[in-house]
C-alpha cells in the first residue's frame, strides 16, 4: 500500500510540476519516485482493508508491474516536456497496482477505471491520425467493455448466476484474448510506442493478475478460459505471419502469450507460481524488445526498415535477437521454459488437445519471430 | 641415360626383388612346405575378429612368382615404351602399387584380405586405363572398368557377409576346415560359391561383365600386358582355385562356372573374328582364353585352369607386348588395317609375335598347346557338348589369330608411317617371354598323338585357308560393334538409371515432396492472410463482435452452466 | 412477485436498449450517451439491490468517462470535422 | 565439472573472438579445446585437478567420447581453413559448446536445450553469410529442423510426466505401454530423421549446404548431420527397443529406399556441393540401417561409419574444385576414395560392418544397400572426373588448407587400417 501512496504522491507531483516550473528535473523525479515505490513494496508496514489485501501474491505482481515500469520510464529516449503524461502513467499504473490487490469487487471495478482511464488519453497524446483513431477506439470499446463487466456486476449483487460470467468477459477485454482481442492491435498500432509498450507489459499483467485473482474467489470457468486461450494462441501466432508494423506484430504476439497465460489461469491457482514465472519471463522478454529496441529515437514503426540492421547497429539488434528468442521459447532461454511449464501443466491434466495446439501454435509463432529475426540479416535493396 | 628413366628402373629394381623373393618363397615351400607370416589383428567385432597374415604354399607362391617374374619384365619392357612420356614417374608408381596389390591379394590368408587386393588391383587399373587422363573416353572407359568390377565386388563382398554368417570367419583355415562338416548342396554353400563366383564374373570378364575389358584398351599397352592380360583378370581363376573346398561342395555352381566359362569363350572368339583394332582382338581372345579357365575349374579341373593361366600370362603378355612394339614402331597406330607387311620392317618383333600367336592358337610344340589340351581333356570328362564347343573355340581362336598375323606382318604396307624396330630395352623382354611361351608347355607335358597329329594338321588347312584372304588382299570385314553386349546394356541398364534419376529429382523431390512441405507452408501464411479481414478496423464491427459474443456466451452458459 | 425484479427487468431493459443504441448509431456523441444509458440502467439495478456506495462510485466514474470522452470528441472535431465513427477504419488487418 | 567447462570454453573463445577479432585466437582457443577434449577422454585420473563437483546430468560414455573428440578436431579444422568473418567463427564456436553438451547430457532436458541451440547459430549462418536465395532457404531449414524439434519436445514431455524426471536413466528403466511405444518411436523418428536427414525428410539439406559458405557446409555436413544418428543411438535404441524391433523390418525397407533414392538422386544432380551433399544423404541413412539393424555389428559399424563419413565429406567439401594442380587431384581421389569406401579405408571397414549387420537380418537389405555402393562408386568418380577435365577456376589451396587435407586423409587411411580406435 505504501507503494501506491509514493505512487500518488509522484503523480501528483509530476501533475503539477508544469505550474511549479521545475519541469527539467522531474524526470529524476519520476524516475526516482518508482525505483521508491518499488522499494516500498517491500516495507513491512501494511495495512489491509476490506477494499483491497496485499497479500504475498498480489505483492509479487506489484513489484513486477512497478519494477519493469522503472525500466521502461528509464530506458525511454522520448524526451518531452509534457509531464503530466508521465503522471497518467503513474496514475494508470496505480490502477494496475490496485488491480492485483482488491479484495472487494468494488475495488476491482475502480481499479480498472483508474488504469484505462488515463491510457484512453495517453493512447490519444501522438496526435496523429492514427492516435487520435486509437484513443477513440480504446474509449469506445474500453467503456462499452466497463459497462458489461458493471452490468456484470449488478446482476451478480441481484444474485444472478450469469453475473460472475460478464465480469470475467471484462477482464478477458482488458487481457485482449480472442474473441474480445479486437481493439489490441488497432489501439497498439495507433498509440506512441512508450505508451503501447506499457500497455503490452503493464496492463496486460494487470489484467491477467486481475483475473487470476477474481477467479480465486471462487469461480469456475475453466472449460471456457482454456477453449478462449487455446483460440488466442492460434490466432496470434497466424495473424502475427503478414504485419508490417512493429508494435501491430508485438500486439499479436502478445495475444498469444496471453493465451498461454490464460491456460495457467483457468488451470487455477495450484500453477500460480507457474503463472508469475510466466508473466515474469514474458514481461522480461517484451521490456528488452520495447526498452532496448522500440523505445530508440531513430526508430519509426516499419519492420521493412529494419533491413540489415544487424550490420548497422549490432547493439540494439542483439538485444532484439536475444527478447525475440526469449519470446520465442527457444532454449536455453527463459521464454523456453515458461511454454514448457504450460505444456507439461496442461499435458499433466491430460488437455492433450491444448497441448497440440499449443504445440502448434508454438512452432508457427517461432517461426513468426526468427523470419522478423531474418530480416535483420537481410541486406537493403540498394 | 639414367637421370631420364631413374622412376623406371627403380621400379624394375623393387619388382624384381620382390620376384626373388618370391622365388626364394617358392623354393621354400616346396623344401619345407607351406607357412605363414602374420601381420597384423585388423579389427574384432563382438565375438568376430579378422586376423590379417600371409600364407605360402604351392598355389600362392606360384601365382607370386608367375606375377612378379612378368611383372619385372614388362617393367622394363615399360621403361622403352614410356620413355617419352612426360608422367612416367607417376605411371610407374601406378605399375608398382598394382603389383603390391596383387601380391596382397594372392598372398593374404583370408578372404577379407584378398577382397583388399582384389579392390586394389581394380583401383590401379582404373587409375592405369585413364592414365592419358586428357582423353575424356580413356577416362569413362576406366570409370567404366572400375564400377562394372565394383558390381562383381558387391557379389563377393555379399558372399563373404554369408561365409560370416555360416562360419562365423573369413581365415582361410578355418572356414576350409569347417566346411568340411557343411553337409554337400548346403544352400548357404551354394549361395556363397555363387556370390563368390559373380565377383569373379566381373574380375575375370566373364559374362555378362566382361565388356569392361576390351574398353580398358585405352590404357598404355604395357598395362594392357600386364593388367588385362597376364595377371589381375586372373584373379578370378585363382580364388575359385584357392575356395576349391568349398566349390566341390556346391556341384551346381560348378556346372554354372562351367557354363559361363565356355559362353564366354565362345562369345569372346566370335567377337575377336571381326575387330579392327590389333588390341581389341587380343582383348577378346583374352576374355575368350579366361572362358576357357573358367571352364576348367567349373569342370571341376583345377590343374589345366592354373597351367594355362601360366602359360596363357607368357604367351598373352608377349603377344601385347610385341602389339605394342608394333604399335610404337607405328607411331601409335592400332589399326590392323593400316598397317601390312611389318615382317620386313620389324623382323624381331614379327618372330617373337610369331610365337605367341602360335602358343596361343595352340599349336604344338608351343605351351599354349599342352594347358589346352589338357583343359580339354578335362572338360570332357565333365561334359563332352562343353567339350565341342571349346573344340570349335579353339578352330576360331586359330582364325582370328591367323587373321591378324596376316593383316599385321604380311601382304603389303597399307600406310606411308614407316615402321622401325623398337629399341633393345623393348626387345629384349620379348625374347625372354618369347622363350618361355614357347618352352613353358614342357613343364607338364602329356603328349597324345591324336591331338598333336589334329591339331597339326587343322591349323596347317586354317592357315592355308585363310592366307590368300588376309595375307594377300587384306579383305577388310571389320565390324566392331560386332555383337555389341553394351549397347544391350545401356539401353536396358544404364539409361534407366539415369532416366530415373532424373526422374525421381524432378518429379518425387520437387513435386511431391517439395510441394507438400510448401504446401503447409502455403496453407499456414494463406490462413494467417484470410484471418487478416477479422479486423476490419471499423469500431461498429468491433462492438457488434463484442455484443455477439457476450450473447452467445450468456446462452451457452443458461444452457449449459460452465 | 418481489418490487426488487422488476426493477431488475427495467434496468435490463435500458442496458438493452443503450446495447443497441451504440451498435446501431454512428454518432460518437450518441454512442457516449447510449454507454452512460448503460451505467445508469447498473445504477438502477443496484440501488434496488441497495448497494450505495457502488452507486457514488460509479456515477463519479461515469462523469469522468464522460468528460475524458467528450475532450476526445471535441479534439477529434476539431482535427476532422465530423464525429462519424465509420469514418475511422485506418488502423486494421 | 569438467564437462561444464568443457562445454563453457567455446563460449568463451567465441566472446573473445569477438573481442580480438583475431584468426589467430580462434585456432589458438579450438587447439586448446582439442587437447582439454582429449586429455578429458584419455585420461579421466587427470580430471581430479578439477573440483569434483557431481553434476548427474552430464556424463561421458565412450560414444560420446568418440565424438566430442571429433567434433573438436573437426572445428579446428573448419577454423583453420575458413576465410569468413569473426561472427561466424564465433558461431561456429558456439554450436561447438552446444554440440559437446548434447554429447555429454544425461537428462532429457539438457539433451533438448542443447539440441535446440545447435539451431539458431546455424539459422544465424545461412542467413548471415549464406549465398544465394537465403533467406527463403534458412526459413526452408528452420521450418524442418522446427517441426523435429517440436516432435522431440513432445516426446520428451511425454516421458518427463510419465517418470517425474528428465534422467535418461530414469526413462530407459521405464516400459511403455506398445501403443504408446509406437507413438514414441514416429516422434523420434521425425526428430532426427530431419536432422539426419533421412528420405523423405531430406529435402532442406542440398540447399543449404549449397547456400552455406564452406566452412558452414563442413560444419553442418560433419558435425551437424551426427546429432540425428547420436540421438537414435542414444534416445532411441535404449527407449522404445520393442517398438523398434517389431517394426524393424518396416523401417529397414524404408530406409534402402531412402539409401537408393539418394544414389540415384545423385546420379541427377550438377554442381559439386550439390553431388557431394546428395550422396551424404545416402550414407547418412545408410549409417542409419546399420543403426535399425539393431545388431551389435550393425550398431559398431553405425558408429565407425559416423566418423568415416564425417572425415570424408569435410574432405570433400574442402576440395571444391580449385587450381587442378596434382596434389589437389591427388588429394581430391583419395577423398572420393574414402567416401567410397574403397578398403583400407575406415568408410569400408564401416560399411562392410553395416553390411554385416543388414544380413544378419536379411540378405535382401545388405544387397540393396550394396548396390548404393556400387551407384556411389559411380557417382563420386564422375565427379572426380569432372573436375578432372573441367576448367581452371584461380583460386588455389592455401598451406593451411593442404595441411588439413592431409590430416584428414591421412586420417581416413589410418583408421581404415587399425580401425579398433574408433570400434567399442
Amino acid at each position: 500500500m505504501t507503494a501506491v501512496l509514493v505512487l500518488a504522491g509522484v503523480g501528483i507531483i509530476a501533475m503539477v510540476s508544469d505550474a511549479m516550473g521545475f519541469g527539467r528535473w522531474m524526470r529524476w523525479v519520476v524516475g526516482f519516485g518508482l525505483i521508491v515505490a518499488f522499494a516500498a513494496t517491500f516495507c513491512p508496514w501494511e495495512f489491509a482493508t476490506h477494499m483491497w489485501e496485499f497479500d504475498h501474491v498480489s505483492l509479487i505482481w506489484t513489484r513486477m508491474l512497478i519494477g519493469f515500469s522503472a525500466v521502461l520510464y528509464s530506458l525511454d529516449t522520448h524526451e518531452e516536456g509534457h509531464y503530466q503524461r508521465d503522471a497518467l502513467l503513474i496514475f494508470s499504473l496505480i490502477g494496475a497496482v490496485l488491480m492485483t490487490a482488491f479484495s472487494h469487487i468494488l475495488m476491482l471495478f475502480l481499479a480498472i477505471e483508474i488504469m484505462s482511464i488515463p491510457l484512453y488519453v495517453l493512447a490519444g497524446t501522438g496526435d496523429t491520425h492514427h492516435s487520435l483513431e486509437a484513443s477513440l477506439k480504446y474509449f469506445i470499446l474500453g467503456s462499452f467493455a466497463t459497462a458489461i463487466l458493471l452490468f456484470g456486476i449488478a446482476l451478480g449483487f441481484a444474485a444472478i448466476p450469469a453475473g460472475s460470467l460478464l465480469v470475467v468477459i471484462g477482464l478477458c477485454f482488458k487481457v485482449g484474448v480472442v474473441p474480445f482481442h479486437l481493439w489490441v492491435p488497432d489501439v497498439y498500432q495507433g498509440s506512441p510506442i512508450r505508451f503501447t509498450a506499457f500497455m503490452s507489459i503493464v496492463v496486460k499483467l494487470a489484467a491477467i493478475a486481475g483475473l487470476s485473482r477474481f477467479l480465486a474467489l471462487g469461480f469456475e470457468y475453466g472449460p471456457l478460459l482454456i477453449g478462449i486461450a487455446t483460440i488466442s494462441m492460434i490466432i496470434g501466432a497466424f495473424l502475427a505471419l503478414h504485419q508490417s508494423s512493429f508494435k501491430r506484430w508485438m500486439a499479436y504476439s502478445g495475444i498469444a502469450h496471453a493465451g498461454f497465460m490464460v491456460v495457467l489461469v483457468a488451470i487455477g491457482e495450484s500453477v500460480l507460481p507457474s503463472l508469475l514465472l510466466y508473466a515474469f519471463i514474458y514481461g522480461l522478454g517484451s521490456l528488452v524488445v520495447f526498452g532496448f529496441f522500440g523505445l530508440q529515437k531513430d526508430f519509426n514503426d516499419d519492420i521493412e526498415a529494419l533491413k540489415g540492421l544487424f550490420f548497422r547497429q549490432k547493439g540494439s539488434a542483439v538485444a532484439l535477437i536475444l527478447g525475440m528468442l526469449s519470446l520465442a521459447g527457444i532454449p536455453p532461454l527463459p521464454g523456453f521454459f515458461a511454454k514448457f511449464l504450460v505444456l507439461a501443466h496442461s499435458w499433466n491434466l491430460g488437455l492433450s488437445g491444448v497441448v497440440t495446439i499449443a504445440i502448434i501454435a508454438s512452432l508457427v509463432s517461432t517461426f513468426v519471430y526468427l523470419k522478423f529475426i531474418a530480416v535483420l540479416f537481410t541486406q537493403p535493396k540498394a | 641415360m639414367i637421370k631420364k628413366h631413374w622412376a623406371g628402373i627403380v621400379a624394375s629394381l623393387v619388382v624384381f626383388l620382390l620376384f626373388l623373393t618370391s622365388l626364394a618363397a617358392f623354393n621354400r615351400v616346396h623344401t619345407t612346405g607351406a607357412f605363414e607370416v602374420p601381420l597384423l589383428n585388423w579389427f574384432a567385432v563382438s565375438g568376430m575378429s579378422v586376423t590379417w597374415g600371409l600364407l605360402f604354399d604351392s598355389l600362392s607362391t606360384l601365382m607370386f612368382t608367375m606375377i612378379t617374374g612378368v611383372a619385372f619384365l614388362i617393367h622394363v619392357y615399360s621403361i622403352g615404351y614410356m620413355a617419352d612420356d612426360d608422367n612416367r614417374a607417376r605411371f610407374f608408381w601406378y605399375l608398382n602399387l598394382f603389383v603390391f596389390f596383387m601380391v596382397i591379394l594372392v598372398l593374404s590368408d583370408n578372404f577379407l584380405g584378398m577382397f583388399v587386393g582384389w579392390e586394389g588391383v581394380g583401383l590401379c587399373s582404373y587409375l592405369l586405363i585413364g592414365f592419358w587422363s586428357n582423353n575424356r573416353s580413356y577416362l569413362t572407359a576406366a570409370k567404366k572398368a572400375f564400377v562394372m568390377n565394383r558390381i562383381g565386388d558387391l557379389g563377393f563382398i555379399l558372399g563373404l557377409l554369408v561365409m560370416f554368417l555360416t562360419f562365423g570367419s573369413v581365415q582361410f583355415s578355418e572356414v576350409f576346415s569347417l566346411v568340411q562338416q557343411v553337409p554337400a548342396n548346403d544352400i548357404a554353400l551354394i549361395l556363397i560359391t555363387f556370390l563368390l563366383f559373380v565377383g569373379v564374373t566381373g574380375k575375370s570378364a566373364q559374362l555378362p561383365l566382361f565388356t569392361w575389358l576390351p574398353d580398358a584398351m585405352a590404357g598404355p599397352t604395357p598395362v594392357s600386358a600386364l593388367i588385362h592380360a597376364a595377371t589381375m583378370v586372373t584373379a578370378g581363376i585363382y580364388m575359385i582355385a584357392r575356395s576349391s573346398a568349398l566349390y566341390e561342395l556346391a556341384p551346381q555352381v560348378l556346372t554354372i562356372v562351367m557354363w559361363v566359362g565356355v559362353a564366354t569363350a565362345v562369345v569372346g572368339a566370335v567377337i575377336a573374328l571381326r575387330q579392327s583394332d590389333i588390341k581389341k582382338v587380343l582383348a577378346y581372345s583374352t576374355v575368350s582364353q579366361l572362358g576357357f579357365m573358367v571352364a576348367s575349374l567349373g569342370a571341376g579341373a583345377t590343374f589345366p585352369a592354373l597351367f594355362h593361366m601360366v602359360t596363357h600370362a607368357f604367351f598373352k603378355a608377349l603377344l601385347f607386348l610385341g602389339a605394342g612394339s608394333v604399335i610404337h614402331g607405328m607411331g601409335g597406330e592400332q589399326d590392323m588395317y593400316k598397317m601390312g607387311g611389318l615382317k620386313r620392317d620389324m623382323p624381331l618383333t614379327f618372330s617373337v609375335f610369331l610365337v605367341g600367336a602360335l602358343a596361343l592358337s595352340g599349336c604344338p610344340p608351343f605351351s599354349g598347346f599342352f594347358s589346352k589340351d589338357a583343359i580339354l581333356l578335362a572338360v570332357h570328362h565333365a561334359s563332352p557338348i562343353a567339350f565341342y564347343t571349346l573344340i570349335g573355340v579353339s578352330i576360331l581362336t586359330a582364325i582370328y589369330v591367323a587373321r591378324m598375323v596376316f593383316l599385321v606382318f604380311f601382304g603389303s604396307q597399307r600406310s606411308d608411317t614407316h615402321a622401325h624396330e623398337s629399341p633393345a630395352v623393348m626387345t629384349v623382354p620379348l625374347v625372354v617371354l618369347a622363350v618361355l611361351a614357347a618352352g613353358a608347355g614342357f613343364y607338364h607335358p602329356e603328349l597324345e598323338l591324336i591331338m598333336l597329329g589334329g591339331t597339326v594338321i587343322l591349323l596347317a588347312l586354317i592357315w592355308g585357308l585363310t592366307y590368300p584372304r588376309y595375307a594377300v588382299k587384306a579383305v577388310d570385314d571389320r565390324c566392331d560393334q560386332f555383337l555389341s553386349f553394351d549397347l544391350v546394356y545401356h539401353a536396358l541398364i544404364v539409361t534407366p538409371i539415369l532416366a530415373s534419376g532424373r526422374l525421381i529429382h524432378s518429379f518425387f523431390d520437387r513435386d511431391i515432396i517439395d510441394n507438400t512441405a510448401g504446401g503447409f507452408g502455403e496453407l499456414i501464411s494463406g490462413l494467417g492472410q484470410s484471418l487478416r479481414s477479422l479486423h476490419s478496423g471499423s469500431i461498429g464491427f468491433y462492438l457488434w463482435m463484442i455484443t455477439a459474443y457476450v450473447a452467445v456466451f450468456l446462452i451457452g452458459f443458461s444452457i449449459w452452466p460452465f | 412477485m418481489n418490487p426488487e425484479f422488476h426493477y431488475l427487468i427495467l434496468g435490463c431493459i435500458l442496458f438493452s436498449i443503450g446495447v443497441l443504441g451504440v451498435l446501431i448509431r454512428r454518432n460518437v456523441i450518441i454512442v457516449l450517451m447510449c454507454v452512460e444509458l448503460m451505467l445508469n440502467a447498473v445504477n438502477l439495478i443496484l440501488v434496488s439491490v441497495c448497494e450505495p456506495i457502488f452507486v457514488f462510485f460509479i456515477m463519479m466514474v461515469a462523469a469522468v468517462e464522460v468528460s475524458v470522452g467528450l475532450a476526445l470528441i471535441a479534439r477529434i472535431y476539431r482535427k476532422f470535422g465530423t464525429t462519424d465513427i465509420s469514418t475511422f477504419g485506418q488502423l486494421k488487418g | 565439472m569438467a564437462l561444464l567447462v568443457l562445454i563453457s570454453l567455446p563460449l568463451l573463445g567465441a566472446l573473445g573472438v569477438l573481442v580480438f577479432k583475431s584468426r589467430l585466437f580462434a585456432v589458438a582457443v579450438s587447439t586448446i579445446i582439442a587437447f582439454f577434449t582429449a586429455t578429458i577422454v584419455m585420461r579421466p585420473d587427470l580430471l581430479m585437478m578439477f573440483p569434483s563437483i557431481s553434476l548427474p546430468s552430464l556424463a561421458l560414455t565412450p560414444l560420446s567420447s568418440i565424438l566430442i573428440i571429433l567434433t573438436s578436431l573437426m572445428v579446428l579444422a573448419i577454423i583453420m581453413t575458413s576465410e569468413d568473418s569473426f561472427g561466424f567463427i564465433a558461431l561456429l564456436l558456439g554450436i561447438q559448446a552446444a554440440l559437446f553438451g548434447v554429447f555429454c547430457a544425461r537428462t532429457g532436458l539438457l539433451f533438448y536445450i542443447f539440441w535446440e541451440m545447435t539451431l539458431i547459430p546455424a539459422f544465424f549462418m545461412i542467413v548471415g553469410w549464406g549465398s544465394g536465395d537465403k533467406l527463403k532457404i534458412a526459413i526452408r531449414f528452420l521450418l524442418y529442423n522446427l517441426v523435429g524439434s517440436f516432435a522431440l519436445l513432445a516426446v520428451f514431455i511425454y516421458l518427463f510426466l510419465n517418470t517425474h524426471s528428465f534422467a535418461f536413466s530414469d526413462w530407459m528403466t521405464m516400459v511403455f505401454p506398445q501403443s504408446h511405444q509406437l507413438w514414441l518411436l514416429v516422434g523420434l523418428m521425425i526428430a532426427f530423421g530431419i536432422k539426419l536427414p533421412l528420405v523423405p525428410f531430406h529435402r532442406w539439406q542440398p540447399d543449404t549446404y549449397e547456400c552455406l559458405p564452406r566452412s558452414g557446409t563442413m560444419l553442418f555436413s560433419g558435425l551437424l548431420s551426427k546429432l540425428g544418428i547420436y540421438g537414435i543411438l542414444v534416445v532411441m535404441v535404449p527407449l522404445v527397443p520393442h517398438a523398434m524391433l517389431i517394426h524393424r523390418s518396416l523401417i529397414l525397407t524404408i530406409i534402402s529406399i531412402g539409401v537408393i533414392y539418394a544414389s540415384v538422386v545423385a546420379l541427377a544432380e550438377t554442381g559439386f556441393k550439390r553431388v557431394v551433399a546428395t550422396v551424404s544423404i545416402a550414407h547418412g541413412s545408410m549409417l542409419a540401417a546399420g543403426v535399425f539393424s539393431l545388431t551389435p555389428i550393425g550398431i559398431q559399424g553405425g558408429i565407425v561409419q559416423i566418423v568415416a563419413h564425417s572425415l570424408g565429406v569435410t574432405a570433400l567439401f574442402l576440395c571444391e574444385p580449385r587450381v587442378r594442380s596434382r596434389f589437389y587431384l591427388g588429394i581430391l581421389f583419395l577423398s572420393v576414395l574414402g567416401s567410397i569406401g574403397l578398403p583400407l579405408t575406415v568408410g569400408f571397414i564401416g560399411e562392410f560392418l553395416i553390411l554385416l549387420g543388414l544380413s544378419q537380418v536379411s540378405l535382401i537389405y545388405a544387397l540393396v544397400c550394396g548396390v548404393s555402393i556400387v551407384l556411389g562408386a559411380w557417382v563420386m568418380l564422375t565427379l572426380y572426373q569432372n573436375v578432372q577435365s573441367s576448367s581452371d577456376t584461380p583460386i588455389r589451396l592455401t598451406d593451411d588448407e593442404e595441411t588439413v587435407l592431409i590430416a584428414l586423409v591421412s586420417a581416413i587411411f589410418i583408421l581404415g587400417i587399425f580401425p579398433s580406435v574408433v570400434l567399442l
